[in-house]
């Protein structure tokens, strides 16, 4: 009787604050702010992807580059030193480390055959030679030496190529010298588009 | 601001002693300048980014908001309006919502949860989702219809300022981003300085009711607007000219709560007491039985 | 003519029981939430998410239960004259001075006057506590509909709880009452001096 | 961009129109908010819809798709009867005072010398008047009176656009047009300027080029080319595509926009003669004169040794042009099944080029298709079903496709050249994902491949690719170091200064010894003594080191110059023209805006000059050094396809059907100088099926057709949608959010209907036209929802001189799908 007197009073609240003080409280939560998650990452200065405002970003990888660490990039952001976008960066930039880890990512060589329903992976030595193989074959059948005025023309318009306008210079240099070098004519780009 | 890995705590949830509260760090606050905000969503995707959320991929229900709503992965939501004036002149009103850090935060005063909520002496108000039980109090704190429960584990998110980045010396992450400067931070003091500024501005360029949003009613918030119709708030997707918390919730979370426990206490008290004077109301032949 | 009458079936104990408990389990629970000196008892049930995730199931477990007692009692609880006049002598109930009350029949006015709280209460709580029951039926709500059932919440089991010690009191002080819940009789002269028209009526 | 991004922050006036600087440029955006804030200037908006930039403009106005010419030249007539002109910076620095042929005219929709049949102009009477007792020079008129000179042929050429007949033309109300038309002419005063900012919204048009045209010349008449805070500016779309532009992937130019040889330069000597121009006026710099020296050294970088005098420079070892190899080109052949194989760089045409249902059976004639992509495309799956967004016979399609995965930005390290010119270089951060490969190892890797195969088995025509220099350290994967020091150029021998003219005994000084990279492109020789594989870039990486990666953040003058952070072509310039920016005298219009003066002795100043630091401004040279003239050109002689003023041509899909400035030639509705292929004709639908006009764009959340493989990207635009407005969703009963079909006479697509207040009926020549608006980031590939490829709806049709597809402008006709 007294006992279950008791316990009700207790729960009545009149105890309560007394039971806590007992111990019976649980631990305080430790309210600690989120780690900083970028303290020991390595940084990478470099030049967003998307559009020609070509705003500085930042790329932070795990990781201190030694030796047995595969530098993965956990993080983007703004790059507060570049003049343009001084560490602004827009929805498109804020979201280049999905651009860059996206599943939709090609990872290795692959071909569909003629008819096929799916991809095939390759290694690249038989992309590579079935490319080459493809691209000689109709170059020596199609090239064009002289015109019908007999001007020597050079030419070869039955391989087409579009090139990238997100390619580095560098790239665009080395497109556009072996695509002349090779004799292309029907040669363009993005940046016409 | 400070420079450590934990900011000191001025108010926790559901408790009734004074935090530690000799040391005193800055107010900071972020001003979102609406006359400058193009709502490209960069602080949306930014505070995806950095606080390592990613939410689901929706539809588009008719609207530019997307995500349609805020919820436990989406922290902070541009909010479109199109509002035409009686001249027909169109304004299209991009507000980004997300939590505002009122000084006197709702959902903190509404969580039952110790320390689920705190709010650090620099005003950021932020949840542990360790010590949150999911209740969802704060939603009925808030007056802004901020916090969300997350579906996957019931506990309640919103945005943290940027709690880690500013730690540590940083600018949260939707205001480093922002590509218009149209959201800035900084101290409290520097921010309504900056605020009044714009304000002076906007008026001086013909946005008569232009307007410093840093409502009273909450004790001031350390997410601020500028705001070019500040007579017309709720034109911005609805947003309270004057929030307060409810006063149901003040009175549930006030003075009911020490009063009710006073008088349950009272009553089991005077049932002992009566016990004691009056005794028990005994059938005399039960009572021996009893006894026995 | 026995020495005891049967006041309660087994299976209305049961009954009882199986509320008295949950009653407790939701108010500790509840109680738990309401104020923080308090938030220590989620430890009872496994911390504070379980408390959560339990605290509705309880109460609306708590509200089937105490839907059978209430529709099998509350014709027996409509107050007459007689209850009026027995409440307001409630100095001499609180002094046992029964010799002084009008006669009462199976249940006094005090005890209806209770049972009609607890009703009022229990009603007050599972419809508010349904309206701001997350994760399942708060969004169908409005916000401020939900703040006024968070508070209607608090103050209904505030009441139920003030009237419950009310009750459990009342069994401790009156001698010879808790039998009737845990035996489900009571004695020839329990009955013949607390609830005399009673005791009349089933010894007729 | 003439100007700079962070030079936007100098201006009075911003605007924005043919683009939409807010949502698809928006860290760029910043430096309008920040004129609007620190110098209080105004924002004005011309847009066929309320965009994010008219958000948060002082002021917008409507305007029709594809008829921003008839709302520019309405501003110049404005300009010109009102008499708010930069009247002394017209006089001289355009060619407003230029005597033109007295046979040039433009009567009812034409200019002179049109050929119906050839749908072209023989330019012949577009010329100046020249005399032939001074060099041949252009004859001018200062007192601009007579009615030849460009000024009266211009004027009477604008004072047909009147107010009323702009609106008529545009939709635009005509207050809201003299508005704009008001804040634009009111920059013509020194001290104040105003920047335009546009991007593919002017350019993909069939009158793309005379879009910016129009503009420039309103520029000029303002005074505000080559100021700080002025300038035309295009706001380009993808991070390399000005680099990709300077080093010309395109069949018409060589690098550093080094005309290519065509069938008709027969000899280098021909080719050279017609590629280097005489000046036209005296005492000019007539920088093109140079072009002997960027092209040998061109050559010489391209094959080394194997190009040098005996053989013409490598002369033939250099494919001759003979038709257009433009993207339409190259699709309309694929189409016809005269193109074979196709290697496809980064580029998702089936997506990015007009007319899907077209572009996919070309696709499907092909015999080999090679993808190199950083990520999974719609044009490397053409040939898989995925239902109706892309409904193909798998089984039927031969085309053998190889897709090979690339790196992107993250994993590499190179430069990238910004739209105002600067160029960055970047570090790589992390390895590639699986085998991925950069474009360039792809691209060696492949040459070498062929190379390999024609030094081993012989073949046609092996000499260009076994001479090709390729001394790279590694062959097939050159490093990005050696290639950027390549196109900067070195010396191959010393490089000698000219003999002083003062001391003519005295041996001449050696510049740049032999092999030393050069310090820019004044170093270049055409006698094959230097190398240079971009003569604009001559400079990014000279005997100092890499001058792209420079990152310097100090800002001297405060203008926004940043003169030593990366690497700005030419000259590492940041504002182009920026001698037009000091007056005739050579002081600064504005003295707030300095950009360069004349000390008394040279040009100097917060940028690098754009003229020769001594040619003061006695010596008469005038500051637009890239013309013959010396001058900007408000009369473009023969350089455009289809007049040397822009006309007002309708879309070739027109919602009017007629064009109301010259209502009785239907000969001349639409750009009569654009090629249109057989059959394209005939598809362009008309406005009685397709009764509403269409535009297609871009959204601040999506990068063309990329982002939607990113998953915080696709979150915020998750699904295809179209806009209309309110009044036609009225007219239409479609509700906010309803699936609608939209049809054009190409093909359909189906997508939520956005109700908006934001897209207006207009009042077009007392008919009302309605707007539908066509987002274009969803496919069948991605994490967003699936949708539609955008293109399936547009025409296949191209700016006549740069043949920039018309997405712009076209016909549709909407309903409850």
């Amino acid at each position: 009787m007294n006992r279950r007197q008791f316990f009700r009073t207790c729960a009545a609240g009149l105890g309560g604050s007394s039971i806590a003080m007992l111990g019976f409280s649980p631990q305080p939560v430790l309210a600690q702010v989120r780690g900083f998650k970028l303290a020991r990452t390595t940084e990478t200065r470099s030049t967003c992807p998307y559009c020609s405002v070509s705003c500085g970003v930042i790329m932070y990888t795990l990781g201190d580059n030694a030796k047995n660490n595969k530098p993965s990039i956990i993080h983007v952001e703004g790059d507060p030193d570049h003049p343009v976008n001084r560490g602004t960066l827009c929805p498109k930039g804020a979201g280049l480390l999905d651009m860059i880890h996206s599943p939709n990512r090609l990872k290795y060589p692959e071909v569909r055959e003629a008819k096929s329903k799916e991809w095939r992976r390759i290694s690249w030595d038989e992309a590579y030679t079935r490319i080459a193989k493809h691209m000689k074959e109709d170059r020596d059948k199609n090239f064009i030496t002289k015109n019908d005025k007999g001007v020597t023309v050079n030419r070869w318009n039955t391989t087409a190529m579009l090139a990238s306008s997100a390619a580095s210079n560098e790239s665009g240099y080395l497109t556009v010298k072996s695509a002349r070098g090779m004799g292309m004519t029907a040669f363009d780009t993005q940046a016409r588009i | 601001m400070t420079l450590q890995s934990s900011l000191d705590i001025q108010a926790r949830s559901a408790t009734t002693t004074p935090s530690p509260s000799v040391r005193s760090s800055a107010a900071v606050a972020k001003l979102i300048d609406e006359s400058k905000c193009i709502g490209c969503k960069a602080c949306q995707v930014a505070c995806q980014e950095w606080n390592e959320l990613r939410e689901e991929i929706g539809n588009n229900v008719g609207v530019y908001d997307n995500p349609s709503d805020l919820s436990a992965s989406s922290w902070t939501l541009m909010r479109f309006a199109e509002v035409e004036d009686k001249d027909n002149n169109l304004s299209w009103l991009i507000r980004k919502d997300g939590c505002m850090h009122c000084a006197d935060p709702g959902c903190l005063k509404a969580c039952p949860a110790p320390g689920a909520i705190v709010q650090y002496s620099n005003g950021i108000v932020d949840f542990k989702q360790e010590a949150c039980i999911g209740c969802g109090n704060c939603i009925t704190g808030c007056p802004f219809n901020i916090p969300r429960i997350s579906k996957k584990d019931n506990k309640a998110y919103k945005c943290t300022l940027c709690s880690d980045r500013v730690a540590v010396g940083l600018e949260p992450a939707c205001v480093k981003t922002c590509p218009t400067g149209a959201i800035t931070f900084g101290s409290k003091e520097d921010m309504v300085s900056y605020g009044e500024k714009r304000t002076k501005e906007l008026q001086e360029r013909g946005y008569a009711n232009a307007g410093l949003y840093n409502p009273a009613g909450v004790g001031g918030t350390h997410v601020m607007y500028v705001l070019r119709h500040a007579d017309k708030t709720e034109q911005y997707s609805g947003l309270p000219k004057d929030p307060s918390i409810s006063p149901l919730v003040s009175l549930w979370k006030g003075a009911f709560k020490p009063l009710a426990l006073l008088g349950m206490g009272v009553t089991a008290l005077a049932g002992f007491f009566h016990y004691m004077k009056v005794g028990p109301n005994e059938v005399e032949d039960e009572k021996s039985r009893e006894e026995a | 003519m026995s020495k005891y009458l049967q006041r309660y079936s087994d299976q209305e104990r049961m009954n009882h029981w199986i509320v008295a408990i949950c009653f407790i389990l939701a108010a500790l629970s509840g109680l738990a939430f309401f104020h923080p000196a308090l938030f220590w008892l989620v430890n009872l049930f496994g911390g504070g998410p379980w408390a959560r995730i339990l605290h509705p199931f309880i109460g609306v477990a708590m509200f089937g239960f105490f839907l059978i007692s209430m529709l099998r009692y509350w014709h027996h609880n409509k107050l007459d004259d007689n209850d009026r006049k027995w409440l307001r002598q409630w100095r001499d109930v609180a002094n046992n001075r029964e010799d002084m009350l009008p006669e009462v029949g199976r249940y006094n006015g005090g005890q209806k006057v209770v049972f009609w709280i607890t009703v009022a209460s229990t009603i007050t709580l599972i419809v508010t506590g349904v309206i701001f029951w997350r994760p399942y039926f708060a969004n169908l709500f409005p916000i401020e509909l939900i703040r006024l059932a968070s508070l209607l919440h608090a103050v209904a089991a505030f009441t139920l709880i003030v009237s419950t010690i009310v009750h459990v009191y009342a069994a401790i002080w009156v001698k010879g009452t808790l039998r009737a819940m845990t035996r489900g009789n009571v004695s020839d002269a329990w009955a013949k001096k607390h609830h005399s028209n009673w005791h009349r009526e089933v010894t007729r | 961009m003439t100007n700079s991004w962070v030079d936007i922050k100098n201006a009075d006036l911003v605007l924005i129109m043919g683009g939409n600087a807010a949502e698809a440029h928006p860290c760029g955006f910043k430096w309008v908010t920040e004129a609007m804030q620190q110098r209080n200037a105004k924002l004005v908006v011309v847009d066929p819809r309320f965009t994010r930039s008219a958000a948060v403009a002082d002021y917008y106005a409507p305007i029709r798709v594809g008829t921003d010419i008839a709302f520019l030249a309405g501003v110049i007539n404005y300009m010109l009867s009102n008499d708010k002109v930069h009247m002394e910076y017209v006089k001289t620095y355009t060619n407003a005072t230029f005597l033109v042929n007295d046979k040039f005219s433009f009567e009812n929709g034409f200019f002179t010398g049109y050929d119906e049949g050839k749908r072209s102009y023989d330019k012949s009477t577009w010329g100046y008047q020249r005399d032939k007792s001074k060099d041949e020079f252009v004859m001018v008129d200062e007192t601009m009176q007579s009615p030849n000179c460009v000024y009266q042929l211009m004027k009477k050429h604008y004072s047909r656009y009147t107010p009323e007949l702009v609106s008529k033309i545009c939709g635009t109300p005509k207050d809201a047009f003299l508005k704009v038309a008001g804040f634009i002419a009111g920059t013509h005063t020194p001290d104040r300027v105003m920047t335009i900012l546009y991007a593919l919204g002017w350019t993909q048009h069939s009158v793309g080029s005379q879009n910016i045209r129009a503009m420039a010349m309103i520029q000029l008449l303002l005074g505000n080319m080559g100021r700080a805070g002025g300038g035309v500016n295009a706001l380009r779309g993808h991070a390399n595509v000005q680099g990709i532009t300077d080093m010309c992937l395109y069949s018409e130019v060589l690098p550093g926009y080094l005309g290519a040889p065509t069938d008709a330069d027969t000899t280098r000597e021909d080719y050279l003669k017609v590629r280097t121009p005489k000046p036209l006026r005296p005492n000019q710099m007539n920088f093109p004169q140079n072009f002997p020296k960027w092209h040998t050294s061109l050559m010489k970088a391209w094959f080394g040794d194997a190009a040098n005098k005996d053989n013409n420079f490598a002369y033939d070892m250099m494919p001759k042009r003979d038709t257009a190899y433009d993207a339409l080109a190259i699709f309309e052949r694929m189409y016809q099944g005269k193109v074979n194989g196709f290697l496809c760089q980064g580029f998702n045409p089936l997506a990015a080029i007009p007319n899907k249902k077209k572009l996919g059976i070309a696709f499907a004639k092909l015999k080999f298709l090679v993808v190199m992509d950083p990520l999974q495309t719609e044009t490397a799956e053409f040939w898989k079903n995925f239902t109706d967004f892309n409904n193909v016979e798998t089984d039927k399609i031969e085309t053998e496709v190889f897709r090979l995965p690339a790196t992107c930005f993250a994993e590499e390290t190179g430069s990238f050249t910004n739209s105002s010119r600067v160029l960055q270089w970047h570090q790589r951060a992390t390895e590639p994902p699986g085998e991925a490969k950069t474009d360039a190892e792809i691209m060696a890797s492949l040459f070498m491949r062929m190379r390999d195969l024609y030094k081993k088995d012989g073949g046609t025509f092996p000499d260009a690719i076994v001479n090709m220099a390729w001394a790279y350290s590694n062959p097939n994967n050159p490093a990005p170091e050696e290639v950027a020091r390549e196109f900067n150029g070195k010396a191959l021998g010393d490089v000698m200064a000219p003999p002083d003219p003062k001391n003519p005994k005295e041996p001449p000084k050696v510049l740049v010894k032999a092999g030393e990279q050069l310090p820019g492109f004044a170093m270049l020789r055409d006698d094959g003594s230097t190398s240079c594989g971009n003569w604009l870039y001559c400079g990014s990486w000279s005997q100092a080191g890499n001058n792209m990666a420079r990152r310097d953040t100090s800002d001297p003058s405060g203008l926004g110059v940043y003169p030593n952070w990366g690497f700005s072509w030419p000259a590492n310039r940041r504002v182009l023209y920026n001698r037009a920016g000091a007056d005739p005298a050579g002081k600064p219009w504005d003295p707030k805006r300095k950009g360069i003066a004349w000390n008394g002795t040279a040009w100097a100043g917060s940028d690098v000059p754009d003229i020769a630091p001594a040619l003061g401004p006695d010596s008469g040279a005038g500051p637009f050094i890239m013309t013959p003239e010396g001058v900007g050109r408000l009369f473009a002689v023969g350089l455009m396809a289809e007049g040397p003023f822009p006309e007002h041509y309708e879309p070739f899909e027109t919602p009017v059907g007629v064009n109301l400035m010259c209502p009785s030639n239907a000969k001349a509705v639409s750009n009569p100088a654009a090629r249109v292929y057989k059959g394209d004709m005939e598809q362009f639908g008309k406005m009685a099926e397709f009764p509403y006009a269409a535009t297609t764009y871009r959204l601040t959340e999506h990068h063309h057709f990329w982002t939607k493989n990113a998953r915080a990207n696709a979150a915020t635009q998750p699904a295809q949608f179209v806009e209309i407005g309110d009044e036609l969703a009225k007219e239409k009963g479609i509700a906010n959010g309803q699936m609608v079909k939209v049809r054009s006479n190409r093909g359909e697509i189906k997508a939520v209907a956005v109700v908006t207040k934001r897209i207006k009926a207009l009042e077009v020549n007392g008919k009302k036209v309605h707007t539908v608006g066509i987002p274009i980031h969803w496919g069948f590939i991605g994490l967003a929802k699936s949708g539609y490829l955008s293109n399936t709806l547009t025409p296949f049709v191209g700016d006549a001189n740069s043949q920039t597809p018309e997405f712009k402008a076209f016909l549709v006709n909407v309903e409850k799908a």
